[in-house]
């Protein structure tokens, strides 16, 4: 079938939110993924997720790796800033341009080759940073641009398309990051994007590194009977931990989730995140305890979705280093440079 | 000023009336000895005279072999010689090998406490024992003190023999340990046990002694990591990543130093400034990356293994025309190699750095004092071209002292930001901004920072793109951007430094780079007084300046002199330059150590003789 | 046999007797093309047809256009040519760019389902509308076999436009569904349709259709990446590590294919080979170093981006003499480039390839035939001279398929491990084992491997190091084993590949190396035609054998014809040559599609009249 | 005070092993690290467990990367191939050899620097490729060859020597291993060979990875007061899990440690591993127990060293690719190269 151009007439009933854009202006440039993949529902909900936000689009910087997960960030946002780096090193360059300004809102996709395979160290190291963004993880079991070889977080006994089973423990990005003092772990799954979008916005409101792994199937490689990351088999396995509701920061407040049972986090910027937990002991809080959650879960063959543990306590990468509230792209050069008197005292004389 | 002698391995130094001293201090690293060191380098040079330092220091933390060596000289010549006059021969592992570097009529001090192996013995040199250990066991109590003591006890019978000015030895010690009186006094004591038993039982001073001189006004003694730091400073750099090598970890711990003075806002107490330690030289590259392109000024410094691991990101910032700025304090390779000692041996791998094609700009200083100054300017063409700059620096440079002129700071002076487009520009655009298009007549295109207006959006990819920085794989698109790259790199050519030229009219000329200026020069007064007049040339950036190829036309040959085996310098300037290959000739040496006007004389008249 | 014609994008193909034709077929990707595509170019090959195909598709899995081209000529020309006798037009999208591709007089097949947008309408080509859609909804029940027979509905009408021998068509769809008889069914159901439906509607066949010829005994169809794989297979190569990049994902695919079926015990079905799916490529080539280091055979294969990443630990692999083979199917940079298009972008990269002074050994295979050979030779060289060797082909000679000589395997071959010393000779050894010295005349030394004697042990370090592998900071000891790698490599040239040579004592020569080789010397054929005779060299490793510089020697003016910005080769050939710059100038295309005669003659032309 | 070589001349009493080696066959080159530097202590203890196993130096392969630890190799084993390879990479060296020969046995030795910041990802890998060798980090909290600098293992408080804390959480290759499927892990003191010893021996007969974590402080840059990586501090805090005795597989079986109490695990070799639980609880064969065991000693600030997890049962490499018995290196290439008449059938004819 000869492919299309997606028409750029906008549907002129739609709702607008407070800024005046319609859900499209969130959205990006037409996917060429492939028809199915989970990856272009991660898409739908990030751009559902910005416009409900309300976030300015120039004020959001998108980056990612390199892979079909990658190519996401043209596909939302077309108004925003977007930076396809190179396989495995978005968590580096996304640090370093969360270190030159500290007011954007910092998307990074990745893949699940390019964060746990070749960029599993800048991963962990961002983690232990707690740079300010959301990273999101497109999590597949494969590396799908270069054809459906497994990945690190392919399942012991998940089969290739040939019915070759891996035989590699996999890296659960939730448990590493637990392990690795990450402070907002959340995992959904594309095929459910009713979670995904407050996720995606208390991910946003975070103060610190807010990991999203979202299962989201290859349809051309890893969809298949034998596959642990399948839609079917994910639909079969998803056990909710909680379920989240995202409170901004304004005047009335409008909760979706009813108050009993419900543990409520104020965000760094004043917004509210309610969890409910599904399960009556979790609490997303504890450490230890969602740990331990984890562990059981993954023994069980259970994929534990929502939102898995927050600390909004930690400080951020730029509290860290107690940089200027001013970003530091921003400061004039005249504060930077100390001038010809302080330069005539340096050096033995 | 022309020395009387051929050269600096035969002459007879000390005998002139020019001051013309090579001592060399050898250590066991790990005891202290570079506070003693440095005493006597800025003791010399407090007393007026060019004078030069080179640590030989090994890769380990304590317990091996480690050198010193001071050169004196009243014309200035500060190139490292190989011959010694007075060795401070403190290490008895390697007295054999310290006491053959000394010259037929030089001196050897030594620790008498304990016996000389006399198999080391040279009949042409005068042995000038004393019991420095035994001395510092009397002298004090703490197995610390009697330890790093010795250096300072030896430090002052070096005062005593060359006739070093002992008040100013005093007044560095009070300054260095101002506030802390128990230790200036210790060592106040220890220098004077030294210079006692020196004056009492060696002829002080020794023919080959100093005497005051007025060489030194308006100058600083310093290092290039430490200047480059500065220069970074004042630059206006925010954002630095780096993983520690030798021997550019002292860069960023100046730098570190120079922000939590400089930078930290006084009331506040709020720092314009953030330092990261990386994972890795892959993530320090990465960050710059981020930090640039998001406005910020960053940059990254490291030595050969980390250019390697940035090759790859090298490439992506020149692809997507990120500004990076990455200093390289080249050490010897290959691989590990020798991570203390020197040479430009990276010259190849930082021009072409990255697969496919891919040119760089490359800055060379040649000492401290460049080292800000290109500092300060690496930011200036990285964001005009919009480029990854280079700066070469290297062991000699960046980790030994220096002297050079007083570094200043014109307060006028404004960074060249390159083109981005503001807000303002952006928000009464009409037409599309296009990232890659419509370059100005340097082939540079305006580019946009995150975060200012939605107008200016684009979408940066290491991947094909065209001039609207969409995605291609249509030939014409992608060839418009890579081509347009490679005019970018040759416009850079009428704005890098230029070469600096020292030109008599010779018809053969040395070309130099980087450290080995000092040596190169010295060695063409060497081998002008041979008859044999020679030009200078050392190239200070890449791509090559127009003066660079006029200079190379107005020769018939030109030795093409640096510190690596492979003529890396020579062979950029054959592939970069019109010149005819046959008028570019080699003289190298890459053993490791600074480069000395002996290797060059030797090497020139070794070809002319052929 | 010279061809009727000035240029090849002048001549009006189809009219010579000689079979001359070429066909593009353009589709969408993911849509099951790449079937009906092999199936045209097999049934031209058993027409005994040289043939040749030229895959352009993108670096995405499903949805973007993709093309093929093929090229059927009577002479054996099989480089790309960029005008079309017949287009097969099956992606609207691409309906005006692909029309405008055609030759005068030429032919469009599209789908006449929709209607054809006559805004790309051009008066001097004949357009064939066929319902191709329409046909496949009416014949087949299931979207997925709609979609999918559209291709060989179309491939039918091919067969009946140029008179391809149906029974060989049909014999192909009979051998690739042996077993499944509803799939060759329904197959065979889509060729008819098309082929009846050109047979009733066209003129069939067209003037430029081919005939049975005699052109490929003895020879074979297959792609270099698929004999590079069976090269290492019967070179003995055990050990395998990658990491997966296009292009050269399917040359371990491959590997891995052959190793199942034949590294298999068929009793215990136990492995004799081991191949890791890497963590990136630096753990790729760390393993290759461990695995070789430790005495087996080990590759990897990567591409432009690998290349970059594996750069230290090159240098670890140089400096310890350590052999390895790496296989860079090199694609478009710089950076992540263009995936799936061709370049020899990575030629100065790798030849010194780390920091510090590097120099690699580099076998440049020109087709499939030199991908299987060289693929066998590389394990000699890089195990005779202990060193990373580096096999530099490109997408066009790894992916596509090429007609090449059936392969050919003389069963009393040895591999040449090399200077090894085995348990016997370390037993009976009386003097110390030193890892590096008593070189050989080719500057080699003899190594030893861990497990096999006490005797041998040595201690193998990146670190500067002297004769006996220990660590060394001196000059002297560092120099000796530095300058013994600079002879080694040198000594090299005397054993890698010599040039491909056809020489008929022209003053002038072209220059060339990997898949441009067809390209280059079916436009020698154009110019002889136009009166500039011309000789042919295509350079088939680094360090360059002695019979490259006896051939630039040989001629005045020698062009450089290769496919990257930066005349990568001609550099190399500038600095590694005694030849002088002047008498080389270069004709590049880099736009990433394989190269055409073409492109070389208006090249050469445009610098003759200048 | 001038450094002296250390006499070649061989104590004449010294006990010999059933190959007729004495201790001093195991020893290497004379250490160039800091007098007092934890890394020398780990060396003998190495240097002991290999007399005491009683291994043909030859068929040790000793590799590492770079870093005062790396220097370790060249001060054992000397009649054993050393490879000091590059920063951060000898994991991946280690996994090719292990590749090519998979009878020798393989002793890597690694800085926290070299194997949790450059080195973490192919530890991490390496760890799931259950690669048959002991690999021991030599932890002490810094960059000791590059002078200071906190590494990935420094803990958030931890101070330089100037008094600057470390604000970054940290990483620790234990809880790490858990995450990732090891098989062995451990953890050790350079100041307590005793309990070394027995660890080491343990590793080098287990069936895949073996991890052993060694404190080991530096006495340069991190053993000063503030330092949670100095000697006293780790002498204090230090709480045992386990305390092992190994019992080669040898006719007579003499174990040092009582028997009640004990987990007795058997090796790959047929050797016998015994294992006191110092908790009374703990059980270094339940990885969820364990991984809650640690978590809590963390967050109480214990170090907690023993034998901590052992899984003799998860295949190793080899076993996973199903490789001949006879190393690769050493099949003859008659058995490797299919011949003229295999390679006729390839290729579209
Ligand atoms: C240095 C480098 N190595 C290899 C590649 C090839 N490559 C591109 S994408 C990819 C894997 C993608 O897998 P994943 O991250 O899981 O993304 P997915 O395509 O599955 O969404 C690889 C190996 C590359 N681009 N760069
Ligand atoms: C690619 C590369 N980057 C940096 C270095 C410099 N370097 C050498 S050792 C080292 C860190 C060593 O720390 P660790 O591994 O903890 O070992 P330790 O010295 O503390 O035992 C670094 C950064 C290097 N050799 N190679
Ligand atoms: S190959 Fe898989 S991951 Fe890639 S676009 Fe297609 S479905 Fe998605
Ligand atoms: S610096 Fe530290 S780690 Fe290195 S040798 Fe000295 S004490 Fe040991
Ligand atoms: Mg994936
Ligand atoms: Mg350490």
């Amino acid at each position: 079938m000869p492919s299309i151009e997606k028409p750029p007439i906008q549907h002129p009933g739609l709702r607008r939110n407070s800024l005046g854009l319609t859900i499209h202006d969130y959205e990006g440039s037409m996917s060429t993924l492939c028809a199915g993949c989970g990856h272009d529902s991660v898409t739908a909900a990030i751009v559902h997720a910005l416009w409900e936000m309300e976030t300015p689009p120039h004020r959001i910087a998108k980056l990612s790796g390199i892979g079909c997960s990658a190519k996401t960030t043209a596909y939302f946002a077309r108004g925003a800033h977007g930076f396809n780096t190179a396989h495995g090193r978005m968590a580096t360059i996304a640090t370093g341009a969360a270190a030159a300004n500290r007011d954007l809102l910092y998307i990074g996709i990745s893949g699940d080759g390019d964060s746990l395979s070749i960029g599993l160290g800048h991963l962990a190291h961002l983690i232990r940073r707690n740079v300010r963004m959301v990273y999101i993880i497109e999590n597949n079991g494969v590396y799908g641009l270069t054809k459906g070889q497994f990945s690190p977080s392919a399942d012991v006994g998940s089969t290739t398309k040939r019915g070759d089973p891996n035989q590699v423990p996999p890296i659960d990005p939730m448990s590493l990051g637990l392990s690795l003092g990450a402070t907002f772990l959340a995992r959904g799954f594309s095929g459910d994007k009713r979670q995904l979008v407050p996720i995606i916005k208390a991910a946003a409101a975070h103060r610190g590194l807010a990991l999203i792994d979202v299962i989201s199937p290859c349809v051309t490689f890893n969809d298949h009977e034998g596959s642990t990351k399948s839609y079917l088999f994910t639909r079969h396995h998803d056990t909710t931990a909680t379920e989240s509701d995202f409170v901004p920061p304004a005047p009335e407040i409008v909760a979706s989730i009813p108050v009993e049972g419900v543990v409520s986090v104020t965000m760094h910027d004043g917004s509210v995140l309610r969890v409910r937990s599904v399960p009556d002991d979790y609490d997303p809080t504890d450490r230890e305890g969602v740990a331990e959650h984890l562990r059981r879960a993954h023994a069980a063959g259970d994929v534990v979705t929502g939102l898995l543990y927050i600390d909004e306590s930690s400080a951020d990468l730029h509290e860290m280093h107690d940089t200027t509230d001013q970003p530091l792209r921003d400061i004039p050069f005249s504060q930077l440079c100390p001038g010809s008197a302080v330069l005539a005292g340096f050096g033995v004389r | 000023m022309v020395l009387e002698r051929l050269a600096p391995e035969t002459a007879h130094r000390g005998k002139s009336r020019v001051v013309d001293l090579a001592i060399k201090l050898a250590n066991v690293n790990g005891t202290g000895s570079s506070s003693a060191n440095n005493l006597l380098m800025q003791a010399f040079f407090r007393m007026g005279l060019p004078v030069s330092g080179k640590n030989l220091f090994p890769s380990n933390i304590q317990g091996l072999p480690t050198w010193y060596e001071i050169r004196v000289n009243g014309s200035g010549h500060t190139a490292r010689v190989s011959q010694f006059d007075l060795m401070v021969a403190m290490n008895a592992q390697t007295h054999a090998q310290d006491i053959r570097e000394v010259r037929a009529g030089g001196y050897v001090v030594w620790d008498s406490t304990w016996p000389l192996d006399q198999s080391a013995m040279r009949s042409d040199v005068s042995y000038l024992g004393m019991p420095v250990a035994q001395m510092c066991n009397e002298a004090f109590r703490s197995p610390r003190a009697r330890t790093l003591m010795r250096n300072i006890v030896s430090c002052g019978a070096v005062v005593a023999l060359l006739a070093i000015d002992l008040d100013i030895v005093s007044n560095l010690l009070a300054e260095k340990f101002a506030g802390k009186d128990t230790l200036r006094e210790s060592n106040q004591h220890a220098l004077m046990l030294g210079y006692e038993y020196a004056r009492q039982h060696f002829d002080c001073p020794l023919p080959c002694h100093v005497h005051v001189m007025d060489g030194n006004a308006g100058a600083i003694l310093i290092d290039g990591n430490t200047t480059a730091a500065l220069g970074f400073l004042y630059a206006g750099a925010t954002v630095a990543a780096w993983y520690p090598i030798t021997p550019s970890t002292s860069l960023m711990d100046a730098f570190t130093q120079l922000c939590r003075r400089y930078r930290r806002d006084p009331e506040t107490g709020r720092n314009s400034y953030l330092i990261l330690q990386a994972e890795d030289e892959l993530a320090s590259i990465g960050i710059v990356i981020g930090a640039s392109w998001n406005g910020a000024r960053a940059f990254t410094s490291t030595s050969g293994p980390g250019i390697s691991l940035m090759n790859e990101l090298i490439g992506l910032a020149y692809y997507t025309e990120t500004p990076v700025v990455i200093v390289d304090v080249q050490r010897a390779g290959p691989s590990t190699g020798m991570p203390t000692r020197t040479q430009q041996g990276d010259i190849l791998t930082c021009a072409y750095a990255s697969h496919g094609d891919t040119k760089h700009i490359l800055l060379f200083p040649g000492d401290p004092a460049e080292c800000f100054d290109f500092a300060v300017r690496s930011f200036d063409l990285a964001e005009r071209f919009q480029t990854p700059v280079m700066m070469l620096s290297d062991v000699d440079i960046g980790m030994n002292d220096w002297v050079i002129p007083q570094l200043t700071w014109d307060d006028a002076r404004v960074p060249d930001r390159g083109r981005v487009l503001g807000a303002k520009e952006l928000e009464k655009r009409i037409e599309a901004y296009d990232r890659y298009a419509n370059p100005d007549s340097d082939h540079v295109v305006a580019r946009t920072l995150p975060g200012v207006d939605p107008k200016g959006a684009y979408f940066a990819r290491g991947s094909g793109h065209n001039e609207h920085g969409g995605y291609t794989e249509t030939p014409e698109e992608y060839l418009e951007v890579v081509d347009r790259l490679a005019s970018k790199h040759a416009a850079a050519a009428m704005r890098v430094p230029d070469p600096q030229i020292e030109s008599r009219g010779a018809r053969v000329a040395l070309v130099t780079v980087g450290s080995c200026g000092p040596a190169v020069r010295e060695a063409i007064e060497l081998l002008d007084a041979q008859g044999l007049p020679l030009d200078y040339m050392r190239i200070r950036a890449f791509p090559f300046s127009p003066a660079v190829q006029d200079f190379l036309d107005d020769h018939d040959t030109c030795f093409v002199v640096e510190q690596n085996r492979d003529a890396q310098l020579r062979s950029l300037l054959v592939l970069e330059t019109a010149v005819p290959k046959d008028r570019l000739r080699s003289v190298l040496a890459y053993g490791g150590t600074p480069l000395s006007a002996g290797e060059v004389v030797d090497g020139v008249r070794a070809q002319m003789e052929t």
